[in-house]
């Protein structure tokens, strides 16, 4: 067992001074505090609380002024010795076995940046929404027939249309149902992009068959609830497939973005697939080693 | 076991923390803009809600002079403190007393106004809606004036007194934010009581 | 405790016999739970309910049938207590854990019980609605609750986990583990999975909201003005010329030909909120900001509620009552209140009482020089169950302590003691009886 | 006279005349001092707020109960719910930071003692204030009422008309007071954190409790100060006259509402992001590891500060805003839960992979963990709108919140008083004990707020002072009421701890915890100028590159 001295180690000098400048003990702050809870006291008691109150605040204000102005009081106070101890039994780390040169880890070791996944995401939801229409063109005859639809989520007046004006176009429609499939495709892509390097050898079983299957389930307890027009008219075998296809084409595209190691802790930039020169400074390495 | 000796590398050639006066002063303001905020919003929410007259149209006129007046006064106390910076003392002193006799024109201006409002308008805080946003907010801000010209004063007559040098540039410089502070919420009170409001 | 026992089968057996028993009785739900834990305290209570059912011999038959039931009940806990016994507690706090796990798993049950209850509830449980806002309102319940459960379980099982699976253990042997610093990649994972799942709860939170909130109101729909005064409740029928008080009646919807109706809500002083759980979800009464809400009951009967925002004193006691008629009882109901106040030349002795003393000044009878307005109307007192907001029974002695003592009913309320001479007392309350 | 002194152990404390004791503690300026006389400022109203609370539940055990009248009832829950908020949970954590933040960034001091010293007493000051309201109340001396118009005093009752006398009085002056102490030391911590670090201690190497007091500090800048601006306002009404909330005269309640949960929502935040600190130094210790993903716990706080003023009415969710007003107020409210749901799942990445050992301090953040987690969760059910309409006002709300805050916040601190108790005083804590008070809260708190969910969905409102027989609240009121009186049991073995410990406690040493930050390098309880010699650090666990020369985290970082 070792004992360690704190003025050894976390001083940059080994010599601890004497004495230390503390600020000395002073009574003005908590006279001025009186004060003003009295002089706020008074009005509910009486006038003269008040006044005994402006008093005190007052008389602490200047002494607190003269305490520290022009220059702030404070008392010395001896350094004793102190008795630290700062040791661990605790002496052996255990290594992760990816990574059994390194003492701390970011996992997983490689992984895609952060670009990856969005690029994914609005990749596979061309697929997705390119099978939407097929099927609202083979099915209704109309391609605004599934975007009326999907608008029907979030926008009250979708709801509202009629069969007739199901199958024709409408720009508020279309505009929401746009947003709300590119936003929720980014979301999506994001999470594969993330979650795909944690199954490193199967990522089209998940992009393709487990993520959609798990979607398409959840949303078939909800959808009652969520947009009740889709509910009523869906076709799962289609719903199902355009999930199928937006998954494997995230999927795909994610895996072929290059990954990177996390070792070191890298910068937002790389993560976030920036890759212009210059964006990365050399890290600087009389800092840290 | 044996005593390890390593101790840290020099981690910090030069280490540069900001100044607390300056943060604390910071803090300060935010809290207050906070406390502006609520009385500024009370303010516009009750515009033109009161049961019974006046309202401002009828009796506000806007202080264009002692606006210009305290506005001004945030160039001289920057002026004042950017000379006390370079050690010009008296530069500063006389820069100073400008400061405080804008500022004391100012409230005077204030107080005319009230004086004017409560005895020949009638209105007063408990009148209407419009008299008790309109004395709060204006009277908020009167405050923040007053306690700020009650400081201003304070380091005058240190400075008459000569113990007010560079050392202390620091401690007027934080103070001089906070009048900056001052000026920069009678623009708001400004634009939302004469401008708006009216 | 992951196999029932025998017992608690039997036992829910009889529950659902009690409850089935009350839905014939067409009261609470709430009384069975209270008969699941088999306190007599319950019992006396339902006995009390019971003694209001008309039909004397329907009562006995139900009483007995109840009170069999009830002690069946209370010997299978008791009988349960025993088995449960019998595992042999090693400790003494092994076994008051074990009894507060007996408890938490009965009010459980109980919570349950009350929430399976259906059609026949009349208590004040927010997942037995009877009208649409409620039904809109409890369906989403349940979407969220069973959103929030899964979220529960699996964290709670992954915190579990690792409590268990990274326990420190002995064999460690004074190593220190592996220093992981992180991972962007799961950490992007379990901010994009709430915020997905946020995404959906909001959609299906805003279509409920719109609905309930926005309900166009149609024309048949039966509007009613209700300002909320310091512990009682006022109820306006602009349309229909009536006013009344603490007691709202309201015509049964039938789903097929819709009369919902829309209360436009006033305060007169403080804040209040007028909840009716089973109705429809709360709505504030504040001064100065009128408030809107809707119901349509589908389901005639009585159904409580009371004042939800703290307003003072007796906020405790300002209890609500809404009388659910079917169209013929509430068109009775309307021709009854729009009269005048009876003349009852036996009463007018009261009556004069009633005029010489401060009455007058906050409560009004029609067609009588009493016009204030600080009170409830009394023209058709009679009409209604209960007084003082529902804190007490509309009977003879009730009605004279009120008016003798209010405090002794209710402390804090507004109506003073008036002090009256006993043969005053006895003629304004004869009077009083008169207003129906 | 240095040389006298020198020879004294630290910690040994000369025995002095009382009074000289106390003209020490009363003008003490050292933030371990002040530290400490928050804390026990804390815990004196925690005990009196605990026995209001009792009062309560005692009153609500069964129907048509007779304990106490409805005036005094709802003057137990106004001075419940005020004291524990701004006088208990409020200077605790306040407590906490100003011992800890110096200590951890490795200052001598906070960045302004004198102001310090001043906040702690205003704070203080204003709580024996509201309390003097029970003598005083009326104006009238000797016939006194405490404030009885609830913790959030909504406009009209806090009027003039409806709340004649003064009570409501003391109610708005001494949260005034105090606001402007708890302002005072928010600059403080704020400041201290920026401008007071030991050299090496940039913001990317700081205790996560420094960063987290900081974002602490700067909510309650802009929280607390429109609670102040709303108590002016209401000071202006009852004494000048004046007609903000005023329903008369065109005031509006509805703007009071606005205006008290523009402060109230933020300062739910305020009291857990502290206790998220204590979290965060706690479970990396005892599972070994360092704190799973730094820069995004702190982003998750930084976040969690910015939303969290913008949620504020979903606590009016009630008083009929449109449609749309609830619809924004319902998404901001779900979205905090995403940076507090990374909060959770980064604790338990920590615990993930580690050796946990199972001491006091972590039994509590483990049960911080659960319980968070379901008031978390009911608080997400609440955020929807419709089904907030019945629960609101309800006792599912009153469950909720009390999860949250004892549940949540009042775990962490017991957890931080096992931790820190030792630096502080040199002495251990008793396992034993700490063990008892552990399960016994827990098992009170459970059968006390867990149950109290039902009465909820089963349509009883919150603030009455009885309940008709009848509606099914009878058991489960007292079930809830046993409960109480389990976790005041266990707050008694608690405070027994603290004071047996005291004297009777193990000897701690300077690091009894193998611990990584600053604190644990200077003896405890620490000399008045905390660090003989200001220290460098060059990482994010100082003491863990010291502990590990071969392997120091600053390779890394």
């Amino acid at each position: 067992m070792a004992t360690l001295s704190t003025t050894e180690q976390l001083g940059q000098s080994p010599r601890a001074p004497r004495e230390i400048e503390v600020p000395a003990s002073t009574a003005w702050p908590f006279l001025l505090a009186l004060g003003a809870a009295l002089l706020f006291a008074g009005l509910v008691t009486s006038a003269s609380v008040s006044c005994l109150g402006a008093l005190l605040a007052v008389a602490g204000s200047v002494g607190w002024f003269r305490e520290v102005l022009p220059r702030e009081h404070e008392e010395a106070v001896p350094v004793l010795p102190e008795d630290i101890r700062l040791i661990t039994d605790r002496r052996v780390v255990e290594r992760l076995p990816v990574l059994p040169d390194q003492l701390r880890a970011w996992l997983p070791v490689h992984s895609y940046p952060i670009s990856a996944g969005v690029k994914g995401g609005l990749a596979g939801s061309v697929a997705m929404a390119v099978l939407a229409c097929t099927y609202g063109v083979l099915k209704a005859g109309s391609v605004w027939y599934p975007i009326n639809l999907l608008a029907a989520v979030a926008y009250r007046e979708s709801s509202r249309l009629g069969p007739a004006q199901l199958y024709s176009f409408h720009a508020d429609a279309f505009a929401i149902a746009f947003v709300l499939h590119g936003v929720v495709s980014i979301f999506v892509g994001l999470l594969y992009g993330a979650m795909l390097p944690m199954f490193p050898r199967r990522p089209i079983v998940l992009g393709g068959l487990i993520a959609p299957a798990l979607w398409s389930g959840l949303l078939y307890t909800i959808l009652g609830l969520l947009n009740p027009l889709l509910a009523s008219r869906i076709d799962w075998l289609w719903f199902m497939a355009s999930q199928v296809a937006f998954g494997i084409v995230a999927g795909l595209v994610v895996v072929r973005q290059p990954s990177f190691p996390t070792r070191e802790n890298v910068s937002f930039v790389l993560r976030a697939g920036i890759e212009a020169p210059g964006t990365m400074p050399p890290r600087e390495s009389g800092e840290n080693h | 076991m044996t005593a390890v000796t390593t101790s840290f590398p020099n981690a910090a050639t030069e280490w540069r923390l900001p100044s607390r006066g300056k943060v604390a002063m910071a803090g300060l303001i935010i809290a207050e803009s906070a406390i502006f905020t609520i009385f500024v919003v009370a303010y516009l929410f009750y515009l033109g809600k009161s049961i019974a007259g006046p309202t401002p149209r009828e009796v506000l006129e806007t202080p264009i002079f002692y606006t210009i007046c305290l506005l001004s006064s945030s160039l001289t106390i920057h002026l004042a403190a950017k000379s006390l910076e370079r050690d010009y003392g008296r530069l500063f002193l006389g820069l100073w007393l400008l400061t405080i006799a804008l500022g004391g024109l100012f409230l005077y201006g204030t107080a005319q106004e009230w004086h004017r409002l409560i005895y020949e308008r009638g209105l007063t805080i408990s009148t209407n809606l419009f008299g008790t946003t309109y004395y709060s907010l204006v009277g908020l801000h009167a405050f923040h004036v007053t306690v700020g010209l009650i400081m201003l004063l304070v380091v005058a007559i240190f400075g008459f007194m000569g113990r007010v040098g560079v050392s202390q540039s620091d401690r007027v410089a934080v103070l001089s934010m906070y009048w900056h502070f001052v000026d920069a919420v009678w623009v708001v009170v400004f634009t939302v009581v004469y401008v708006l409001g009216r | 405790m992951t196999p029932a026992p025998a017992w608690v089968v039997r036992h829910g057996k009889l529950i659902n016999e009690i409850r089935e028993c009350w839905s014939s009785l067409q009261l609470g739900a709430v009384k069975t739970r209270a008969c699941l834990f088999g306190s007599r305290l319950a019992l006396h209570s339902i006995e009390f309910r019971a003694g209001r059912i008309a039909a004397p011999d329907l009562q006995q038959r139900i009483k007995e049938r109840l009170r069999t039931l009830v002690m069946a009940g209370v010997s299978e806990v008791k009988n349960g207590r025993r088995e449960m016994s019998m595992l042999r507690m090693k400790s003494p706090t092994m076994r008051i854990l074990a009894q507060t796990i007996l408890l938490l798993f009965w009010s459980a049950l109980a919570g349950w019980a009350s929430e399976a209850n259906g059609p026949s509830s009349h208590g004040t449980n927010i997942f037995a609605p009877e009208s649409t806002p409620a039904k809109s309102i409890a369906d989403l319940s349940v979407f969220v609750l069973a959103i929030t459960g899964i979220i529960f379980v699996v964290v709670f099982t992954l915190i579990l986990y690792a409590l268990v699976k990274f326990r420190a253990r002995a064999t460690d042997g004074g190593r220190e583990p592996a220093q992981v610093y992180g991972s962007t990649q799961i950490e992007l994972a379990w901010t994009i999975i709430p915020i997905l799942i946020v995404v959906v709860l909001f959609l299906a939170t805003a279509r409920v909201i719109h609905a309930v909130q926005d309900a166009p109101e149609p024309a048949g729909a039966v509007q009613v003005t209700a300002i909320g005064h310091q512990y009682w409740w006022e109820f306006r029928y602009p349309r229909l010329g009536i006013v009344t008080a603490n007691e709202l009646h309201i015509p049964v919807s039938d789903p097929g030909h819709p009369t919902p109706t829309f209360l436009q809500l006033l305060s007169a002083d403080t804040d209040h909120s007028f909840w009716v759980p089973e109705l429809a979800g709360k709505t504030d009464l504040i001064p100065n900001h009128p408030n809107r809400m809707w119901m349509d009951p589908q389901r005639t009967g009585i159904f409580l509620g009371q004042c939800a925002q703290y307003c003072g004193v007796q906020h405790a006691k300002m209890l609500l009552h809404v009388s659910v008629d079917g169209p013929e009882d509430f068109a009775a109901w309307v021709r009854a209140q729009q009269k005048p106040a009876v003349e009852d030349a036996g009463a007018i002795a009261g009556r004069r009482v009633f005029e010489r003393n401060a009455c007058m000044n906050c409560h009004r009878v029609d067609g009588t020089s009493a016009d204030g307005h600080f009170g409830p109307d009394l023209t058709h007192l009679m009409s209604r169950a209960t007084i003082a907001a529902g804190a007490a029974e509309n009977t003879h002695d009730n009605l004279r302590l009120w008016i003798q003592d209010p405090s002794a009913i209710k402390p804090g309320s507004l109506m003073p003691a008036m002090k009256l001479s006993d043969p005053d007392l006895d003629a304004v309350v004869s009077y009083m009886e008169t207003l129906n | 006279m240095a040389s006298d002194a020198i020879t004294v152990p630290v910690g040994q404390i000369e025995a002095r005349p009382w009074v000289d004791e106390l003209h020490q503690w009363l003008t003490t300026v050292d933030h371990k001092r002040l530290g400490i006389l928050y804390m026990f400022s804390a815990l004196l109203f925690l005990v009196i707020g605990g026995v209001e609370a009792l009062i309560i539940r005692i009153q609500l055990m069964h129907s048509h109960n007779n304990f106490v009248s409805p005036e005094v009832f709802n003057r137990m829950f106004t001075m419940h719910g005020t004291t524990m908020i701004f006088f208990v949970a409020m200077p605790v954590l306040f407590g906490f930071a100003n011992y800890l933040i110096p200590l951890m960034i490795g200052a001598r001091d906070m960045a302004f003692p004198r102001l310090n010293a001043f906040s702690f007493w205003l704070s203080f000051l204003g709580g024996l204030l509201l309390y003097f309201s029970f003598l005083g109340g009326s104006g009238l001396y000797g016939a006194g009422n405490a404030p009885d118009v609830g913790w959030w005093a909504y406009a009209p009752l806090g009027a003039r008309a409806f709340s004649p006398g003064h009570s409501s009085d003391y109610w708005t002056l001494s949260l005034l007071v105090s606001g402007f102490g708890s302002i005072g030391t928010a600059i403080n911590i704020i400041a201290t954190v920026l401008c007071m670090r030991c050299p090496g201690m940039k913001l990317s190497r700081m205790p996560l409790l420094a960063w987290l007091n900081l974002v602490m500090g700067g909510m309650v800048l802009i929280a607390i100060t429109p609670l102040s601006a709303a108590q002016i306002m209401l000071l202006i009404d009852r004494y000048l006259g004046g007609h903000f909330f005023d329903t008369q005269a065109g005031g509006s309640a509805v703007l009071w509402m606005h205006f008290f949960w523009i402060f109230g929502h933020p300062e739910v935040y305020i009291l857990v992001i502290p206790a998220f600190a204590f979290l965060s130094e706690i479970i990396p210790v005892f599972s070994r590891k360092p704190i799973f993903g730094y820069p995004v716990m702190v982003a998750a706080t930084v976040a969690i500060g910015l939303v969290s003023t913008s949620v504020w009415a979903h606590h009016m969710f009630t008083i009929g805003m449109n449609s749309y007003a609830n619809s924004f107020f319902a998404i901001t409210t779900m979205a905090v839960g995403v940076p507090t749901g990374i909060k959770i799942f980064n604790w338990i990445g920590t615990m993930w992979g580690g050796k946990i050992q199972f001491k006091v301090p972590m039994l509590f953040c483990i049960g911080f963990l659960f319980q968070f987690l379901i008031a978390g969760l009911t608080g997400i059910i609440q955020s929807c709108v419709p089904f907030d309409w019945q629960l609101s006002l309800s006792y599912f709300v009153v469950a909720h919140f009390h999860y949250v805050i004892v549940g949540g916040i009042l775990f962490a601190i017991f957890g931080a008083f096992y931790y820190w108790y030792p630096k502080m005083s040199g002495r251990m804590l008793s396992e034993r004990l700490g063990k008892w008070h552990f399960w016994l809260f827990l098992i009170g708190f459970h059968l006390t707020f867990d149950v109290m969910h039902i009465p909820g969905l089963l349509g009883m409102p919150r603030r009455i002072y009885t309940y008709e027989p009848g509606r099914g609240w009878d058991t489960l009121n007292f079930i809830i009421t046993i409960g109480a009186f389990i976790q005041a049991i266990a707050i008694l073995v608690f405070v027994a701890n603290l004071i047996i410990s005291y004297f009777k406690g193990a000897r701690a040493g300077n690091d009894p915890w193998d611990a990584w930050t600053l604190e644990w390098s200077i003896s405890s309880p620490p000399p008045a100028y905390n660090f003989a010699t200001v220290p460098t650090v060059a990482s994010r666990r100082p003491l863990w590159d010291l502990k590990h020369p071969k392997d120091p985290d600053s390779r890394y970082e």
